[in-house]
């Protein structure tokens, strides 16, 4: 399905590009994330634990930062799979100067998920992964600018 | 890890070791033996397991058995009088052809049986919305409504 | 389709279970959600504590102007307890728009206000009547609103170790009309949108209003820009009709295979015109 | 041997034709009933399937130590394992058909969501459920294609590599001069008409129970069918082992509707599985199983074209038709859409059609045989079509029917598509239908709700259907049916019948067949099926052939045992003449009797043998029709929509089927109102849909909305009877027609509502938020 979206940073572009490629700080701010092991050029091994009500799994997959295009745009893809099933994320994410000094971020991609958890949370995709980058981009503003 | 629970089914009383995640209807089906209590679904939605808990209609695929510590269950073989006459609500459905192939009979009528301990003069609107929990793919409802509607004047 | 296996305890006191939930235990009430999450292996918790037979959480009593309703208490006994059908008629009608009669047999207050599913019924009304939550762990107790409770998709103010424990709701003061609509969506029977309504009369114009909306978006909300396109205006269609357009401001909306969220947003504004006509025509 | 058609004048009260209440339900409202799932036999052992969660993937490695290594766990099996076992049998025989090899355990690549990849065993459901958890399997994951039509595309993902284009065969019919229907014609009316995938949703899955005995080289089988003897066939196949050694059993099964007409995976499997491990094995498919791998229905795309005078004559139809065949074909996969295109006339005399089929693959669960097999979709198509030319030409959508039905005096009339309809009087049966809802009274009604700004609706569908399967040559594996009645010693009677009715009520039925046409009490009649080792071979139950073609089959085994017992009676009567009815046989010159039960009994104990006869007192009749049925009707139906929210209210529902004679009407009504609930399933709610990737992303009762009682309306059924003469019941058949009859005119009705808003086709189901996009949620 399509996830688009906005959010602000309060920092520079270039700042603001940098956080979102630096993998410790995307480790702290990819929601569940245990771990982010570097396994090549932009990309990485992800570990993550996602709780959400009751449903918990264990998702082990990677990150891959392509396209990049500093400090205005670059491609993000997040996937994982686990026994309760898998979910991939793919976005295009743009880093626009706001007046007030920070960024305006807009996204634009397509998140899947599959296995069980497409079975029964079909109607819960859209607003988790909204949950899911809302928390995620307010983990990325609280770094130091 | 498992755990003894004592409860009673159709009058009769049962203690068993169980494991904790041992779902109410299969204790019911496989440890009992009482295998009218049917399993449609995996999501609480289709009905067909539904059994009495203490007197409540309950979806015994979304109960733990030990959750069923120290109560009193009924299922749908426990409906008829010793004597073997039926219960009203299964004498109505057997008159009114309630029912095909059946696999979701005995559900439907432990739930029917509830409609009508709450509300013995239903309205047709009454008895459908009754029926909510419970799916029949034969039927159109349409004869399980009369049944419903005959069990209450015959007076449950 | 059967669960992972887990301990299951089944404390005598609230204090015992409040013990084994901070060590960790999951608690398990009606299990209407937590279940059939087993089942199909999307929920594995290490260890249940049965709390829905504890008589500290069995209860339904009037104090003070207030209604008190312990956590374990069924949708069923909320639909239908006199004293709740009586002096807080919007949460018995609401409770009696959940899933159907078995869930609502077994399924409790607590646990769907704990779960918080963005589709269920209780926050909407929760919102409207200005609940109070009341949650407790092994350290102690502490009460917030409804609008504080429920932040986001599945996500509300409890933190870890702690459950909800008792739901406050006013005595309906007299004169005030109520009513919860819903446009159920019909596979699973959660809500697409339910609107909860609570009005009072000023002569003839709209004295004080609260809406709860649920279903729209992320979590339940108040619908206070509606509230305020109401209040001291006369009490006529027309009012209504402006007012419920304000039903969706500032929310973003859900989107799913049942309904678009442009499609929610209207029906939003739809069942919020119906709950306040509803409401109207029942206050005195 | 002379036999009579007539009915046999009795003085006892006739059985057929009255509203009894059924035999079977005893077992089943007491909860006593045996289904597979109950079935337990000594040290059964328990099987969980582990499944692909993709839509198309190469397999990169299954490791299976895990589970193996789970106290429990008997055996884990992956596809390696499984050599010698056959393929899953398609009994389809289109020219050019191409099949891909359809493995019971996927070998190097899935095809689909929920393609089978390793059977965990173990002495336990839990712990099977366990272990099969335990299985890691790595995946390379391909790119899928859900959409017959994107399968078409060039560029698309190839299904099966071995054929890039996806497409599984072409199929074309045609009949009488289309270019000729279309050159002279007045009007061309287009439109695109889907028929999206359902989901069957027999409340009871799928379920098997396998019992090896290898000493005696034996295998029983539990199985959840409306096949057994054909699936006993096929599978002795798979197996390699010996039909006659094989014991295949369909307990109670809890519904069907066409999912359970095949071979699946699964039977093969459980059975192999309790060769290898030699005890007892039991599979019980999960709902969340049931959605992904037992066979879905419908799945069309549709490209009509119709021709017409201006004055609404219908002069030819033009259709393709692209049917989502899935990965896979299943036993009758690439024929139900060949039953579509014989439809296609419906009952309207035209004689000129083109049809094309392009069976697609798609990496979707295989579409099968699901109430009504193709008819729907044809009868919808037809049925949308002729309201669209109503609309284009300004005419009444009653007044086109009326026009162009197929005339009572042109039967056995010959249809564009090669068929023979056997009987009816088309208008006349609408006309019933017209007259029991007042459609003049709601037209004016309409009229005034229009003026008021509401949307009301008024839908029509005069559907036909091609019904009890049927003559073997246009049945796969046979069209025939079987029965056997065998009088016990004693006079008790036995009926075994070659149908396997789950739900159907030919317990009851058949016997009120039997003691009419032999006069003895119909406690004293049992009627047995579905179990191999007890019943004569017989082809099962599908195509509303039960009474058609099976009751046909015992009508004529009661004749032949009724001129059996007329021999031994008038041997034991030692009469030249007797006469047989109301259980007795009568010397009419002494005004001797003797009664059934005492010619049985004698027959047994060989009292008295009249030459060339043989002793005992038992009929096996097979029994091959020379034509299918054609049941027909019209279903009206009223509906209001609200423009704010896009809800649909069904305000009455006329039903008026023309089935022939009905042996037992409350089961007819039964059969009616189901039908029509699946049907109106289509019309409103149902769809399987999958995503991009190959998710059935309805796959539980959770997104797929199944009618439930609140969502249904008050059906209104009556009849009219023109009986069939291709059997001596004058039977038609019932299963299906509430099915075929009711989708259109739930449409017809919502477009016709919609019709001043210039609305003049929407595609199923009709979900309020579709009506609401067309209505711009105006206030009306």
């Amino acid at each position: 399905m399509k996830i688009a979206g906005s959010a602000k940073l309060p920092f520079a572009a270039e700042r603001a590009y940098a956080v979102m490629q630096d993998p410790l700080v995307l480790a702290k701010a990819i929601p569940g994330c245990d771990a982010l092991e570097k396994t090549g050029e932009d990309e990485y091994r992800l570990k993550m634990k996602m709780v959400l009500a009751s449903l918990s799994g264990s998702f082990e997959g990677k990150v891959r930062l392509t396209d990049s295009n500093p400090p205005r745009s670059f491609r993000m893809l997040v996937e994982g799979s686990g026994k309760i099933g898998f979910m991939k994320g793919d976005g295009l994410i743009q880093i626009a100067s706001a007046p007030d000094g920070g960024v305006d971020i807009s996204y634009e991609g397509d998140a899947q998920i599959g296995g069980t958890m497409a079975a029964v949370g079909n109607r819960m995709i859209d607003m988790t992964a909204r949950m899911l980058i809302k928390r995620f981009f307010e983990k990325l503003a609280a770094e130091p600018a | 890890m498992n755990r003894t629970i004592n409860l009673s089914v159709n009058g009769k009383r049962h203690t068993h070791q169980v494991e904790p995640r041992l779902l109410l209807i299969h204790y019911l089906r496989e440890v009992v033996g009482l295998t009218g209590t049917h399993m449609g679904c995996e999501t609480s939605l289709c009905g067909a397991c539904t059994v009495e808990v203490n007197g409540k209609a309950v979806k015994s695929c979304t109960m733990f058995a030990v959750q069923a510590d120290g109560a009193d269950v009924v299922t749908v073989e426990g409906l008829a009088g010793p004597d073997g006459k039926l219960h009203p609500v299964q004498e109505a459905f057997w008159n009114e052809h309630a029912l095909q192939c059946g696999f979701c009979t005995p559900g439907m009528i432990m739930v029917s049986k509830q409609i009508l301990e709450r509300n013995p003069d239903p309205t047709d609107r009454e008895i459908r919305e009754g029926l909510d929990g419970n799916l029949c793919r034969c039927t159109g409802y349409q004869h399980i409504v009369n049944a419903v509607r005959t069990a209450a004047k015959a007076g449950v | 389709m059967i669960a992972n296996p887990f301990e299951y305890s089944t404390p005598a006191t609230l204090a015992e279970a409040l013990g084994l939930i901070a060590d960790g235990a999951k608690p398990l009430s009606g299990g209407m959600s937590l279940i059939p999450m087993m089942k199909l292996r999307l929920a594995s918790p290490e260890h249940l504590v049965d709390i829905a037979r504890l008589p500290e959480l069995n209860y339904i009593r009037e104090e003070n102007g207030e209604l008190h309703i312990g956590a374990a208490v069924t949708h069923y006994d909320v639909e239908s307890a006199p004293l709740l059908c009586g002096k807080c008629p919007l949460l018995a009608e609401t409770a009696g728009h959940i899933g159907d009669i078995q869930v609502r047999n077994r399924g409790t207050l607590g646990g769907s206000v704990a779960h918080a599913d963005p589709a269920a019924d209780y926050p909407a009304a929760l919102q409207a009547l200005e609940a109070k939550i009341v949650l407790r762990s092994a350290a102690g107790e502490r009460v917030v609103t409804a609008a504080e409770f429920f932040i986001d998709t599945f996500t509300t103010a409890l933190e870890p170790g702690e459950i909800v424990t008792e739901v406050v709701v006013p005595v309906e003061p007299g004169l005030t009309g109520t009513s919860y609509q819903k446009c159920l969506q019909p596979a699973s029977g959660f809500a697409i949108v339910g609107v909860a309504a609570r009005v009072r009369r000023d002569g003839a114009n709209f004295g004080a209003v609260q809406v709860g909306i649920t279903g729209l978006t992320g979590t339940s909300y108040r619908a206070t820009a509606v509230e305020q396109a109401l209040v001291g205006k006369p009490a006529t269609d027309e009012t209504i009709r402006a007012a419920a357009a304000h039903a969706a401001d500032g929310v973003e909306a859900n989107s799913d295979l049942h309904a678009s969220a442009d499609y929610r947003t209207s029906l939003a504004v739809s069942y919020t015109t119906r709950a306040l006509h509803s409401a109207l025509s029942r206050s005195a | 041997m002379s036999t009579t058609f007539a009915p046999s004048t009795t003085k006892l009260e006739k059985l057929v034709g009255k509203r009894l209440r059924r035999r079977e339900d005893p077992r089943l409202i007491t909860g006593t009933a045996t289904y597979v799932e109950d079935v337990k036999l000594p040290d059964m052992h328990h099987a969980v399937i582990v499944r692909s969660p993709h839509g198309a993937a190469d397999i990169r490695s299954i490791d299976i130590s895990k589970a193996k290594a789970l106290p429990g766990v008997v055996a884990v099996f992956t596809g390696a394992d499984i050599v010698g076992v056959g393929t899953v049998p398609c009994g389809a025989s289109l020219p050019g058909l191409r099949r891909p090899d359809h493995h019971i355990l996927a070998q190097d690549r899935v095809y689909l969501v929920g393609h089978p990849v390793a059977v965990v065993v173990a002495t336990d459901r839990y712990i099977a459920a366990d272990g099969a958890d335990l299985v890691e399997v790595e995946y390379d994951i391909k790119q899928a294609v859900t959409d017959p039509e994107k399968a078409l595309a060039p560029g698309a993902p190839a299904v099966h590599s071995q054929w890039p284009d996806n497409v599984a065969f072409t199929f074309h019919q045609n009949g009488g001069d289309i270019d000729a229907a279309f050159a002279e014609a007045e009007v061309v009316v287009k439109q695109r008409i889907t028929s999206q995938r359902l989901v069957p949703n027999a409340m009871e899955t799928r379920g098997v129970v396998a019992d090896w005995k290898t000493n005696d080289r034996s295998l029983t089988l539990y199985t959840s069918t409306q096949i057994p003897h054909l699936a006993r066939t096929l599978l002795a196949g798979m197996l390699g082992i010996e039909e006659n050694r094989f014991r295949l059993i369909a307990p109670e099964v809890g519904g069907g509707f066409g999912s359970k007409l095949n071979v699946y995976s699964e039977e093969a499997l459980t059975a192999w599985v309790s060769m290898k491990i030699g005890k007892p094995v039991k599979w019980i498919e999960s709902r969340r199983e049931n959605f992904m791998v037992t066979i879905h229905g419908r799945g069309h795309v549709d490209y009509f074209e119709i021709a017409a005078k201006r004055d609404g004559t219908i002069l030819g139809l033009k259709l393709k038709l692209i049917q989502d065949l899935g990965a896979f074909h299943q036993l009758l996969t690439p024929v139900i859409p060949t039953l579509s295109v014989l439809m296609m006339p419906g009952l309207y005399n035209f004689r000129n059609i083109q049809a094309e089929v392009v069976g697609t693959f798609t990496n979707c669960v295989p579409t099968d045989a699901y109430r009504g097999a193709g008819r729907p979709e044809a009868t919808h198509g037809i049925e949308r079509m002729v309201d669209i030319l109503a609309a284009e030409l300004g005419m009444d959508p009653a007044e086109i029917r009326f026009k162009n039905f197929v005339r009572p005096d042109q039967f056995p009339f010959p249809t564009a598509t090669g068929l023979n309809y056997d009987s009816g009087d088309y208008a006349n049966t609408f006309q019933k239908a017209l007259d029991t809802i007042d459609y003049h009274g709601l037209r004016k009604q309409q009229a005034e709700a229009r003026a008021a700004g509401r949307l009301m609706g008024i839908g029509i569908s005069t559907y036909g259907e091609i019904c009890a399967m049927g003559p073997s040559v246009a049945t796969p594996a046979g069209g025939w049916e079987s029965a056997t009645v065998k009088f016990e010693p004693s006079g008790k009677v036995t009926v075994l019948t070659g149908t396997s009715p789950h739900g159907q009520g030919q317990e009851t039925s058949f016997a009120q067949l039997t003691a009419d046409e032999l006069g003895v009490p119909i406690d004293d009649i049992v009627v047995l099926h579905g179990d191999t080792s007890i019943v004569q071979y017989g082809i099962g139950t599908f195509g509303s052939r039960n009474t058609a073609v099976g009751g046909a089959a015992l009508f004529y085994a009661l004749q032949e045992i009724k001129e059996k017992l007329k021999k031994f009676g008038a041997a034991m009567l030692k009469a030249e003449e007797v006469e047989l009815g109301d259980g007795v046989c009568l010397n009419p010159k002494t005004g001797e009797s003797v009664t059934v039960q005492e010619i049985a009994g004698a027959a047994y104990r060989g009292v008295v043998i009249p030459p060339g006869m043989d002793p005992g007192m038992v009929v096996t009749k097979f029994w091959e029709p020379a034509n299918f049925t054609y049941p027909f009707g019209a279903h009206i139906i009223v509906s209001e929509v609200d423009a704010e929210t896009g809800d649909i209210e069904i305000k009455r529902y006329v039903a008026v089927d023309d089935i022939g004679n009905q042996l037992n009407p409350l089961l007819v009504d039964g059969q009616l109102h189901g039908g029509a609930a699946q049907g109106l399933g289509q019309a409103l709610w149902e769809q399987g849909v999958y995503d991009d990737n190959g998710q059935l992303v309805t796959g539980e009762f959770m997104d797929y909305t199944m009618p439930r009682a609140r969502m249904m309306p008050w059906i209104e059924s009556s009849h009219t009877c023109t009986p069939s003469p291709v059997n001596p019941l004058g039977a038609k058949g019932v299963g299906e027609a509430g099915t075929i009859g009711s989708t259109p005119a739930m449409v017809n009705s919502v477009v016709d509502a919609l019709s001043p808003l210039g609305v003049r086709h929407i595609d199923m189901p009709l979900t309020p938020e579709k009506i609401w996009k067309l209505t711009n949620g105006r206030n009306a």
